[in-house]
C-alpha cells in the first residue's frame, strides 16, 4: 500500500525543486514554470490530504477538492497575466531577464 | 476506478508504441544517402535566412489566453452539470451568474477589439 | 512491493526527472516539453489518488492550456542570443543549501504526526459520486458557491488583465 | 464479451493470478483494438481520395486492384522504404517524437469508446473531460514538430494549427457542457445509455456546432488553413519525409473517422439500435454503420467547400460559435428546470423548439451582417491585346 507519507515526500520534493527554479533562474518565462511546479506539489498534497480525510471520515470531503480546484484557477489566472506581463516588459525592453526589469528602482 | 485508469495507461503506451515500432523498422529498411543539398531546409529554393525561431505575432497569444481562461471555466462547469439534475432552479442561477460574469469579459475584449485577426 | 507502490515510484521518479529538466534546461523550449511530462507525471498520481476529475482537468488546463501558453510566451519573446548565455545565477550553490535545508526540516516537522505513514486504500468509489459531490459543493450556499463565483471574478479579472497588457496599444 | 471470458478463464488455468489476467487482457485487447484501427486507415485514405476523386468529377486512384483499392497499400510500402531525409539543423528530440505523439494521441481516443454492451474499454468516469485533454495533447505534438523542423513555414504553420485547435476546442467543451447536462453523466456509457432519443434530436444547434467544431479541430477542409498550399507550402509536417511523413498523414485520416465515431457516440446513440441490447456484435455494427455515415458527410464538406482566410476561421469561431454555444448552454440550463416537472415528451419539444429558435435567430443574424463580395472583372476594357489587327503601334495608347 502506497502510504500519505509517500505524497507529502515527493509534493515537498517538487515544491522545493520549483523553489530552487525560482530562486535560480534568470528568465522570467522559467522563473513562471518553476511557480507552475510548486503549485502543481501543493495540488499534490491537497488530493493526498483530501484522500486521506475521504478515508477516515467515510464521506466524500467536498472542501479538499473546491480547495484544489480554487489553485488550478488561481494557477492558470497567474500564468495569463504574467506571461502577458512578461510579453509587455519584451517589447518595450526587449529582455526578458528578471534582473533587467527594474524600472521603479529609484 | 483503477482498473479504468489502467486501460488507459496500457492504451497510451500501445499507441506511442505502435507508431514508435513502424517508424523504427521504416528507419532500419529504408536507404540512407544523406548529401548537404538534400539536408538543407525547404524554403521554396531560396537560400535559408536567419535562425528559423523567430518572434511571432502576439495574436497569437491573445487567443492562448482568451482560451485558457474560458477553458477553465468550462472545466470547472462540469461538476455542476453532472449534478444538475439534483440541484434546485436557484442553484442553477448562481451557475448562469458564473457564466454571465464571464460573458461580461467576453463582450469587453469583443468590443476592444482582441478577437479581431489582423 | 505491490503493483500500486512500483506504479506510485515509477511515476514519482518520472515526475522529479522532469521537474529537475525543467529548471537546469538553458533551453527554454525543451524545458517547457519536460514540463509537460512532469505534469502527465503529477496528473497521473491524481488519477492513483482516486481523483479522475483532477487528472484529467490536470492535462486539460495544464498542459493543453498553461503549458500551450508557455510555448506560445517563449517563442514570442525569444531573444537570438538566450540559449547561449548562461540561465543560471551565481547562487545556484546556496540554493541547492538552502532548499536541502528546507527539505529536511520540512520532513523532520511532518514525520511525528501520527498519520504520516497512514496507508491509503483504494476507494470505493467508482461512478459520478466525487464528481456529483463536488458539483453539488459548487453551487450549494451552504458549501462553497461564494469561492465559485468569486473565482469566476478572479477570471475575469485575468482575462481583461491580460488580454490589456498584452495587446497591441497605438498602431504606430 | 464471450472471448474475454474465455481468454480470462485460459489464464486462470494457467495459475496467472487476478491482477496479472487483468493486465493481459487490456494489453491484447488495446494492442489488437490500435492495429486494427491503424490497418482500417489504409482502408479510409483508399475511400476518402476515391469519393473526393468522384466528387471532383475525377476517377480518383484506379490502377492497382479492382476500383484501385489497392492503392494505399502500394503507397504504404513505397512510403514505407523511402529515405528518411533528416534536414541539418533540426532539433532531434522534438523532431523525432512528433509524428509518435501525434499518431498516439489520436489513437488514444479509442480506448474511452464503448462498442457494444458489454466491450467497452474503458467505463472512465470522466470520459468526456479525457476526450478534450487528448486534444490536448496533439497540440503539443504539432508544435513539437513545427518547432523540431527548424523551417519558418513549419512553424508559422504550427502556430496556425494549434490557434485554430484550441479556439475550437471551446465551443466544443461547452457542447459537450449541455449533453453532459442532459445525461448526467461524464462516463461515455451513460451518455449512450441516456440517449433513447438520440441527442441530436433533442440538440440539433448542439449537434451542429460539434459538428463544425470537430471538422475545425480536425484541420479538414474548409479549415485545412495549417496546410495551405498557397502560403505556407505544405503545413507543419514540410520536412519529414518517409514514414514519419506518413504518421502525420495516417493520423489526419483516421482522426476524422475517430471523430465521426464520437460524434455518433455522442448524438447518434452509439452502439443502439433495434436488437443491440442482446446481441452483443450488432452494436459495433451499427456504431460503424453510424460512423461511417458522419464521415461520408465530413469528406463530403471536405470536396465541396473552399478553404477559409485565418481571420474568417478566427471570426467563426469566437464570433458565432462560442457565443452560439453559449447561448445554448443557458438556455439549456433553463428550460430544463422550468419544464422539470412535465412530462418527458413536453421537456423533449421544450429542447427541440428552443433548439430551432435559437437556430433560426442566429442563421438571421447571420443573413443581416452577410457581406457581399463585389465580383470584379479581372483586365482592363484598354488593354492591347496581341491581335494581328490591332498591333501595338496602331494603338495611340499602347505601350
Amino acid at each position: 500500500m502506497v502510504s500519505l507519507s509517500w505524497y507529502l515526500i515527493l509534493a515537498a520534493v517538487i515544491f522545493l525543486i520549483g523553489v530552487y527554479g525560482v530562486i535560480v533562474r534568470k528568465n522570467s518565462i522559467a522563473i513562471l514554470m518553476s511557480v507552475e511546479l510548486m503549485l502543481n506539489a501543493v495540488n499534490i498534497n491537497i488530493l493526498a490530504f483530501w484522500h486521506y480525510n475521504t478515508q477516515l471520515n467515510g464521506v466524500i470531503d467536498v472542501s479538499g477538492m473546491v480547495f484544489a480546484a480554487i489553485v488550478i484557477i488561481a494557477a492558470a489566472a497567474e500564468a495569463a497575466v504574467g506571461l502577458a506581463l512578461i510579453i509587455s516588459v519584451f517589447r518595450r525592453k526587449n529582455s526578458v531577464v528578471a534582473a533587467e526589469m527594474n524600472i521603479l528602482k529609484g | 476506478m483503477l482498473n479504468q485508469w489502467l486501460y488507459i495507461g496500457i492504451f497510451v503506451v500501445i499507441s506511442v508504441f505502435l507508431p514508435g515500432v513502424a517508424i523504427l523498422l521504416a528507419r532500419i529498411l529504408s536507404p540512407k544517402k544523406p548529401n548537404a543539398i538534400k539536408n538543407s531546409v525547404y524554403e521554396c529554393g531560396v537560400e535559408t535566412f536567419d535562425k528559423t525561431w523567430i518572434q511571432f505575432r502576439i495574436q497569437y497569444y491573445l487567443y492562448a489566453l482568451v482560451f485558457l481562461i474560458f477553458d477553465v471555466e468550462t472545466v470547472f462547469l462540469f461538476p455542476f452539470a453532472v449534478a444538475y439534475n439534483q440541484v434546485p432552479l436557484f442553484m442553477v442561477m448562481e451557475a448562469i451568474i458564473f457564466i454571465a460574469i464571464l460573458m461580461g469579459g467576453f463582450l469587453y475584449i469583443w468590443r476592444k477589439g482582441a478577437l479581431t485577426w489582423r | 512491493m505491490s503493483v500500486q507502490q512500483v506504479i506510485f515510484i515509477s511515476f514519482a521518479l518520472l515526475t522529479v526527472f522532469s521537474a529537475i529538466m525543467v529548471v537546469s534546461l538553458r533551453n527554454l523550449f525543451h524545458a517547457a516539453l519536460w514540463l509537460v511530462l512532469a505534469l502527465l507525471g503529477i496528473a497521473s498520481l491524481f488519477a492513483l489518488l482516486g481523483a479522475s476529475f483532477f487528472a484529467a482537468v490536470q492535462i486539460l488546463v495544464y498542459i493543453g492550456a498553461i503549458a500551450i501558453l508557455l510555448i506560445f510566451a517563449v517563442m514570442l519573446t525569444r531573444n537570438i542570443m538566450s540559449d547561449e548565455v548562461t540561465q543560471t545565477n551565481r547562487a545556484w550553490g546556496l540554493a541547492v543549501l538552502l532548499v536541502s535545508v528546507i527539505f529536511f526540516i520540512i520532513i523532520g516537522q511532518i514525520s511525528s504526526w501520527s498519520g504520516f505513514s497512514q496507508p491509503l486504500s483504494e476507494f470505493t468509489y467508482t461512478g459520478q459520486e466525487t464528481i456529483l459531490a463536488l458539483g453539488k459543493g459548487f453551487v450549494s450556499p451552504s458549501g462553497f458557491a461564494l469561492p465559485f463565483e468569486t473565482a469566476s471574478v478572479l477570471l475575469l479579472a485575468a482575462l481583461l488583465g491580460g488580454v490589456y497588457i498584452a495587446m497591441d496599444k497605438g498602431k504606430e | 464479451m464471450t472471448i474475454s471470458k474465455w481468454l480470462g478463464g485460459l489464464l486462470s488455468n494457467w495459475g496467472v493470478n487476478d491482477s496479472w489476467s487483468t493486465f493481459i487482457l487490456y494489453l491484447i485487447g488495446s494492442a489488437v483494438l490500435g492495429t486494427v484501427a491503424l490497418l482500417f486507415t489504409l482502408l479510409f485514405i483508399w475511400a476518402e481520395r476515391k469519393i473526393i476523386g468522384r466528387l471532383q468529377d475525377r476517377y480518383g486512384p484506379n490502377r492497382v486492384g479492382p476500383w484501385g483499392i489497392f492503392q494505399s497499400v502500394a503507397d504504404m510500402v513505397k512510403i514505407f522504404i523511402k529515405e528518411h531525409i533528416i534536414p541539418s539543423g533540426v532539433d532531434p528530440g522534438p523532431y523525432h517524437l512528433a509524428p509518435i505523439i501525434v499518431v498516439a494521441s489520436v489513437l488514444m481516443v479509442l480506448a474511452i469508446v464503448p462498442l457494444s454492451t458489454t466491450l467497452l474499454g474503458s467505463d472512465l468516469n470522466v470520459a468526456v473531460l479525457f476526450l478534450l485533454a487528448v486534444g490536448g495533447l496533439g497540440e503539443v505534438g504539432i508544435i513539437m514538430a513545427g518547432w523540431g523542423s527548424n523551417n519558418k513555414y513549419a512553424l508559422l504553420s504550427a502556430f496556425r494549427a494549434s490557434a485554430q485547435m484550441i479556439s475550437y476546442e471551446i465551443p466544443m467543451a461547452i457542447v459537450l457542457l449541455t449533453i453532459v447536462i442532459l445525461s448526467g453523466s461524464m462516463s461515455m456509457n451513460d451518455i449512450v445509455l441516456a440517449q433513447d432519443i438520440p441527442f441530436i434530436i433533442l440538440l440539433p444547434l448542439g449537434a451542429l456546432i460539434f459538428f463544425i467544431a470537430s471538422i475545425a479541430e480536425n484541420g479538414r477542409a474548409p479549415f485545412d488553413l495549417a496546410e495551405a498550399e498557397s502560403e505556407l507550402v505544405a503545413g507543419f509536417n514540410i520536412e519529414y519525409s518517409g514514414l514519419k511523413f506518413g504518421m502525420f498523414y495516417v493520423a489526419d485520416f483516421l482522426r476524422a473517422f475517430i471523430s465521426a465515431v464520437i460524434f455518433s457516440t455522442l448524438f447518434l446513440g452509439g452502439w443502439r439500435g433495434p436488437g443491440a441490447e442482446s446481441i452483443p456484435a450488432l452494436g459495433i455494427v451499427y456504431l460503424i454503420i453510424k460512423s461511417l455515415l458522419v464521415w461520408f458527410l465530413g469528406v463530403w464538406i471536405r470536396g465541396s467547400l473552399p478553404r477559409y482566410r485565418i481571420d474568417q476561421m478566427m471570426k467563426i469561431n469566437w464570433k458565432f460559435l462560442t457565443p452560439l454555444a453559449i447561448l445554448l448552454l443557458v438556455v439549456v440550463m433553463l428550460a430544463g428546470k422550468l419544464v422539470e416537472s412535465a412530462g418527458s415528451t413536453i421537456q423533449a419539444f421544450t429542447l427541440i423548439g428552443l433548439n430551432l429558435i435559437l437556430l433560426a435567430i442566429s442563421m438571421w443574424i447571420l443573413r443581416k451582417n452577410e457581406t457581399r463580395v463585389e465580383i470584379i472583372e479581372v483586365g482592363s476594357r484598354d488593354r492591347p491585346v496581341a491581335r494581328p489587327d490591332n498591333i501595338l503601334t496602331k494603338n495611340p495608347r499602347g505601350g
